[in-house]
């Protein structure tokens, strides 16, 4: 055990935690938040294992954009302060569900578990450079097919508001 | 072989008028005087440069000269040189000759055209393309100017785009000879395929040391020489193209576009000289060519018409020459016959335009007798006539006994063909001109029934001047030309000359003897059904144009089965996929959120398993 | 530095994440399930990127490919685009049958947006005209 | 590290985030004050009112702390936090001298972007956990201008690093020339509006127009917690005029740059910062499709064509 392991498990423990409330949680807004909180840590979890560079985007582009855009789209579609229990399955849909995701845990630890040795690795010093000449360099097709899909995530974005505009009931002035 | 003055000259003489057409080109809009000042000056300044070309030019040999540096494509080397010898340095100065008289006729009689400047500019150009193919060193230069001519060819026809006829005329010139030219460029291609390279002079070296003549490569050339030519079948666009100013006939017919197809074969003579299946389909085509057009031309009314219709003769004649002379020849007939056709063409075309500012058209109607009392045009007209005719002392004298010797001593049967396809010509040439000089020189005109404001009022004072000194220039050269052709090395054989003399004054005869007729017109003496067929070329042009409507048809074919056959398959994917898509969304509509699981717990089922088996 | 934690770290999440999808009604929240998934996978990758050795093109050259941060950063990217299309979605089912509740049954048949509205509205300039082809059930 | 170097470098970040605030506040305060003909803070501390801003402090801590009814009180009471923490975050990022920085980390620039993302957050939750129209009008503009904005700001900063090289902050001044001034001009240009968009200044200031949505995601606080979040503002310019003059004005570069560098860092940060505060007084406020369409259709064009032009000249001359 060293001091990484240490901060990594206590941010892992604080990760966990805080997906479990965030998937089961009876407030919506907070679902958000602690998925906010759940992605912060594993921020934390990169930093501890080495990744600067993937915990700065993760913030950055997970915390900065995308969880302001979900928190934006749960305000758009009413999401009153307090409790309420209509935002579970019903009770035997949860149960499955629970027991998928215990043995989807279970199935990935004991594949990977294994694989990984108890023999302690080496986390490199700052690897940004690196990375970035391996994304620039190895996965420079990779990196130009995601630009286009991005391109095209915005297009359909914006033609899919478009068709409903078109063919849906005003909904009084909540458009954006 | 290097001669340095002469390269300096022969790069001179393509720049001059590219650099004249593009400047008189920008000026055309903003000074049109002095766009039209630079295309003349330009065009005697390049006459000037040829004639230095012609006196530093090595009497044996070649005379190589780079232009823009060579271009390497892959494995095939593209020098882009010139090269110029001693006949072709002739040919040159014919052409840039020419080029300058019609530049300083069009300053009169393009005087009151709006577009008269773009006009003199595109003539610019047009030469330029001309002394470029002449000076070629390289096929794809040969290409270029060939081409440039093409697109040059139909700016000039339909020069006059308010007119339909003269856009019909424009468009049916460029599209026949881009259809031939396909047949060019494939030559020109095959050509260099086989030897790595498009200079000339290593294609002769590789053809000389024993290959096989290429002679496919060579036919196919021929196909866009006949196009350019006019030779049967591509022989209808050159009468329609009667439709441009008469300076731009001049030119087309004078020394460029038509006679292009002359100078290739000339300057690839080496390799035409070895294949004798090609220079017989030239000579049959050529044989065909010469005296059909000189049949038709007889019983033209319209002296732009005839003079086209002897444009197609006499071009046949000279790739006869070319296609009968033998190997050792060098061709040197056939070329000689192109200057002098050029000289005394050129002089028949503008002499025409001027006949046509007097008579206010060209129809042979208009003209009856008009061409008296105007001093030097009578005179120079008749020459020119002569020459054409070949009596002697002309320059058409020389150079047709030259071609008629040519085929003499040509011992293969296209040469034989040529010689009898010749003394037909030389007579029927003899009477289409006789007539045409006795139609213009007496009777009375008719009014024109419309007057025509396109057409340029008859010279005055000091253009008057201008026009004649042009045309009497020209006249004198008719004359006293073809002491010229015997003093390059030329040579007169009495008998040769005493027969085709002979058959020529016997035109002559025949023809007046008929105009004594009543009429005065020796082609009444033909059906009134057989001129008019004759007037449309005995409807070649419906034969264009059914071939044109097949080509059309078939390419509806293509399409239709290329939409029923061939995308069938995608068009039938699509179907398919949008049928399976609409079936699966019909199936799909249950509540999500089962479904979701039913799906991830079907995944995980899946995985599990997986990793069991994979274990 | 042990990578025990991390891999299961990595196994919770998807399980967390997994449940989060199925027991969610509301269907942004069925999102953050997803996000959840993706982020294990990236832990995962994360993870394992440390153990990574460049890789050998010949005996003198070779590449540190940085696979597990690169694909990380690409996987973000990949949700960014993602919760773009989804929230758009979600947005329009909510403009479209009025909630975004993903037990409910689809009420008939939902009419698909037809070409002529869109090009009635994008022709007149005026995508947002709330007169236009109201179609809803 | 030692754990006592860690101390005092956590100490002087607080130090600083507290200080440097208050002079823009009272820079704001002087600045606006004789712009409009008046004299401003005049007896607080005496000398020009100089500790104007303590007393306002003071005031805020014994103002009642109210929390509506129908708020969520946890959200609503931790979302000040979440709009300040930020801000600090970002300041311990950027260096102020050659070698004077909270926290010296590799990808600095791209740490500072990073945590000032986050800042919004705080206006959201405070926003809606206040329950209130306004409040949840004011955050949702505030978001949408934010998400609208961190785009052309990326790619601004993008540029920048490009040209020097490095995403260390340090690494952006070492690097610095004074031809970067022209060269980088669109960019910086960019970055500066950005900057205020972000930070909700004016001409930008639409989610806490107070004559539209009485005072945005604030509205319903009171005492310090709205303390907190002019505290945040603040620190905003803070932040940007420092960040700003770090990337495009060369930092601590200048005269005796040995021994006046954070004089210089300072002196310029500040100068930005009264340009800010300039802005504040000269322009009227844009209307939101305004805002929208200045962000993209003039900023991300001109950043694209900053990082364009970067590049080129970056290609050319290494």
């Amino acid at each position: 055990m060293t001091t990484r392991d240490i901060v990594f498990i206590c941010f892992a423990v604080l990760a966990a935690g805080c997906a479990l409330l965030a998937v089961t949680t009876k407030q919506v807004v907070h679902a958000a938040l602690w998925l906010v909180a759940t992605l912060g840590t594993i921020a934390g979890c990169y930093f501890v294992l080495g990744a600067e560079l993937v915990g700065l985007v993760q913030l950055l582009i997970y915390v900065g954009a995308v969880i302001i855009l979900v928190i934006f789209a749960l305000m758009l579609t009413r999401a009153p302060i307090g409790k309420h229990d209509d935002l579970a399955t019903p009770g035997w849909q949860r149960a499955i569900a629970a027991v998928v995701g215990a043995s989807l845990t279970a199935l990935i630890a004991a594949v990977v578990l294994p694989v990984v040795t108890d023999a302690a690795v080496d986390i490199p010093a700052s690897t940004n450079k690196g990375v970035s000449a391996a994304i620039f360099g190895v996965w420079v097709w990779p990196f130009e097919l995601l630009s286009v899909l991005l391109l095209s995530a915005l297009i359909g974005a914006f033609i899919v508001s478009q068709v409903v505009r078109a063919a849906g009931r005003p909904t009084g002035g909540e458009g954006r | 072989m290097t001669s340095s003055t002469a390269s300096t000259f022969a790069q001179l003489l393509v720049a001059v008028p590219v650099l004249a057409a593009v400047v008189s080109l920008i000026l055309a809009r903003s000074a049109p005087g002095a766009s039209r000042a630079v295309s003349a000056v330009t065009a005697v300044l390049g006459f000037l440069v040829s004639v230095g070309l012609l006196v530093n030019v090595p009497a044996e040999g070649f005379a190589a000269a780079t232009t823009v540096g060579p271009l390497q494509v892959g494995e095939l080397k593209v020098p882009l040189e010139l090269l110029v010898d001693r006949p072709f340095a002739v040919v040159a100065l014919a052409v840039a000759f020419v080029v300058a008289c019609i530049q300083l006729y069009s300053v009169w009689y393009m005087a009151t055209d709006p577009r008269g400047a773009v006009f003199q500019a595109i003539v610019s150009m047009f030469g330029a393309a001309m002394l470029l193919v002449v000076l070629s060193g390289d096929l794809l230069l040969t290409l270029i100017g060939w081409e440039v001519m093409g697109w040059g060819s139909y700016l000039l026809i339909g020069h006059h785009t308010f007119r339909r006829s003269a856009r019909r005329a424009a468009m049916k010139a460029f599209l026949l000879t881009r259809f031939a030219d396909i047949g060019f460029v494939l030559g020109i291609v095959a050509l260099a395929a086989q030897t790595g390279t498009t200079r000339l002079a290593v294609i002769f070296e590789h053809f000389g040391e024993g290959a096989a003549a290429p002679t496919a490569a060579l036919v196919l050339m021929l196909i866009g020489i006949a196009g350019k030519s006019g030779l049967i079948p591509f022989h209808d666009w050159l009468p329609d193209a009667m439709e441009g100013p008469t300076p731009a006939s001049a030119l087309i017919h004078g020394a460029t576009m038509v006679a292009a197809g002359t100078v290739v074969v000339g300057r690839l003579f080496p390799l035409y000289a070895e294949s004798t299946d090609a220079r017989l389909v030239l000579a049959v085509l050529a044989a065909a060519t010469t005296v059909y057009t000189a049949v038709m031309a007889f019983t033209q009314n319209d002296v732009k018409k005839l003079l086209a219709y002897s444009t197609m003769s006499q071009v046949a004649l000279m790739l006869g020459a070319l296609a009968a002379a033998p190997a050792e020849e060098h061709g040197a007939a056939g070329l000689d016959h192109l200057v002098s056709h050029a000289v005394f063409k050129a002089l028949l075309f503008l002499g025409a335009g001027w006949l046509a500012a007097i008579g206010g058209g060209t129809a042979f109607a208009l003209l009856r007798g008009r061409m008296k009392g105007w001093g030097v045009l009578p005179v120079s007209f008749g020459l020119g006539l002569a020459a054409l005719a070949g009596i002697p002392p002309t320059i058409g004298f020389v150079s047709k006994d030259g071609v008629v010797a040519a085929a003499r001593e040509g011992t293969t049967t296209g040469a034989h063909i040529v010689l009898y396809a010749t003394y037909l010509t030389v007579f029927l040439t003899a009477m289409y001109a006789t007539r045409a000089y006795l139609v213009l020189v007496s009777g009375d005109p008719e009014e024109p029934d419309h007057h025509d404001d396109s057409h340029t009022p008859p010279p005055t004072g000091s253009s008057y001047t201008l026009v004649a000194g042009v045309i009497g220039t020209l006249g004198l050269l008719s004359l006293v030309g073809g002491a010229a052709f015997l003093v390059q090395g030329a040579h007169i054989d009495p008998t040769v000359a005493a027969v085709s003399v002979g058959i020529a004054l016997l035109g002559v005869l025949v023809s007046w003897a008929l105009s004594r007729r009543p009429g005065g017109d020796p082609a009444t003496v033909l059906s009134e059904s057989w001129a008019r067929a004759t007037q449309v070329n005995l409807g070649t042009d419906r034969v264009y144009a059914g071939f044109a409507a097949g080509v059309v048809a078939l390419a509806r074919v293509v399409v239709r089965l290329d939409n029923a056959v061939v995308d069938a398959l995608p068009r039938g994917l699509a179907s398919g996929a949008t049928a399976t898509g609409g079936a699966a969304d019909r199936a799909h509509r249950g509540v999500p959120s089962t479904g979701l699981l039913a799906v991830l717990s079907g995944g995980l089922i899946v995985l599990v398993l997986g990793v069991a088996l994979w274990r | 530095m042990h990578l025990t934690a991390p891999v299961l770290l990595s196994a919770v999440l998807a399980g967390i994440g997994a449940y989060g999808v199925l027991a969610r009604r509301n269907a942004v929240l069925v999102l953050i399930g997803v996000e959840l998934l993706l982020s294990s996978a990236n832990v995962l990758l994360v993870a394992m990127s440390t153990q990574e050795r460049p890789y050998v093109l010949s005996e003198t050259t070779s590449v540190a490919m940085y696979g597990g941060q690169v694909m990380t950063i690409f996987i973000i990217t990949l949700a960014a685009a993602e919760i773009v299309v989804a929230l758009a979605i979600v947005l329009a089912m909510f403009r479209v049958i009025g909630h975004i509740d993903v037990t409910a049954a689809p009420e008939g048949e939902i009419e698909p947006a037809t070409d002529e509205p869109v090009a009635a509205a994008a022709s007149a300039g005026d995508p947002g005209s709330p007169a236009q082809g109201v179609s809803g059930p | 590290m030692s754990v006592l170097e860690a101390v005092i470098r956590s100490v002087a970040v607080v130090a600083a985030f507290l200080v440097l605030p208050l002079l823009v506040g009272q820079t704001e305060h002087k600045f606006m004050a004789h712009m409009q003909g008046r004299l401003g803070p005049m007896y607080a501390g005496g000398w020009h009112g100089w500790a104007q801003l303590i007393a306002d402090a003071a005031k805020f801590v014994q103002k009642e702390d109210v929390i509506p009814a129908a708020a969520d009180r946890g959200v609503f009471r931790i979302a000040p936090a979440v709009a300040l923490i930020p801000y600090m975050a970002g300041l311990a990022f950027i260096p102020i001298g050659d070698g004077i920085v909270g926290a010296d980390v590799p990808a600095s620039a791209f740490a500072v972007l990073a945590a000032l993302g986050v800042g919004i957050l705080g206006h959201l939750m405070g926003g809606w956990a206040s329950a209130n129209k306004y409040s949840m009008i004011g955050a949702m503009r505030g978001a949408a201008q934010l998400v609208a904005y961190e785009l052309p700001m990326v790619l601004a900063v993008a540029s920048v690093a490009l040209a020097a090289g490095t995403l260390s902050l340090s690494g952006i001044v070492e690097q610095w020339q004074p031809w970067w001034l022209l060269w980088q001009l669109p960019g910086a240009i960019v970055f500066f509006i950005a900057a205020l968009a972000e930070i909700n200044r004016t001409p930008f200031d639409m989610p806490i127009a107070d004559s539209e949505i009485v005072f945005g995601a604030f509205t319903e606080y009171t005492g310090l917690r709205f303390a907190f979040f002019l505290l945040a503002e603040y620190a905003g310019i803070v932040v940007m005029a420092l960040l700003f003059t770090v990337l495009y004005l060369g930092g601590w570069a200048g005269p005796l740059a040995a021994s006046l560098g954070v004089v210089w860092t300072l002196l310029k940060a500040w100068i930005i910062a009264a340009i800010i505060v300039w802005m504040r007084v000269s322009w009227p406020r844009l209307r939101e499709d305004q805002l929208h369409r200045l962000a993209w259709v003039w900023l991300i064009p001109i950043a694209l064509f900053q990082l364009a032009l970067t590049a080129v000249v970056v290609v050319m001359t290494r």
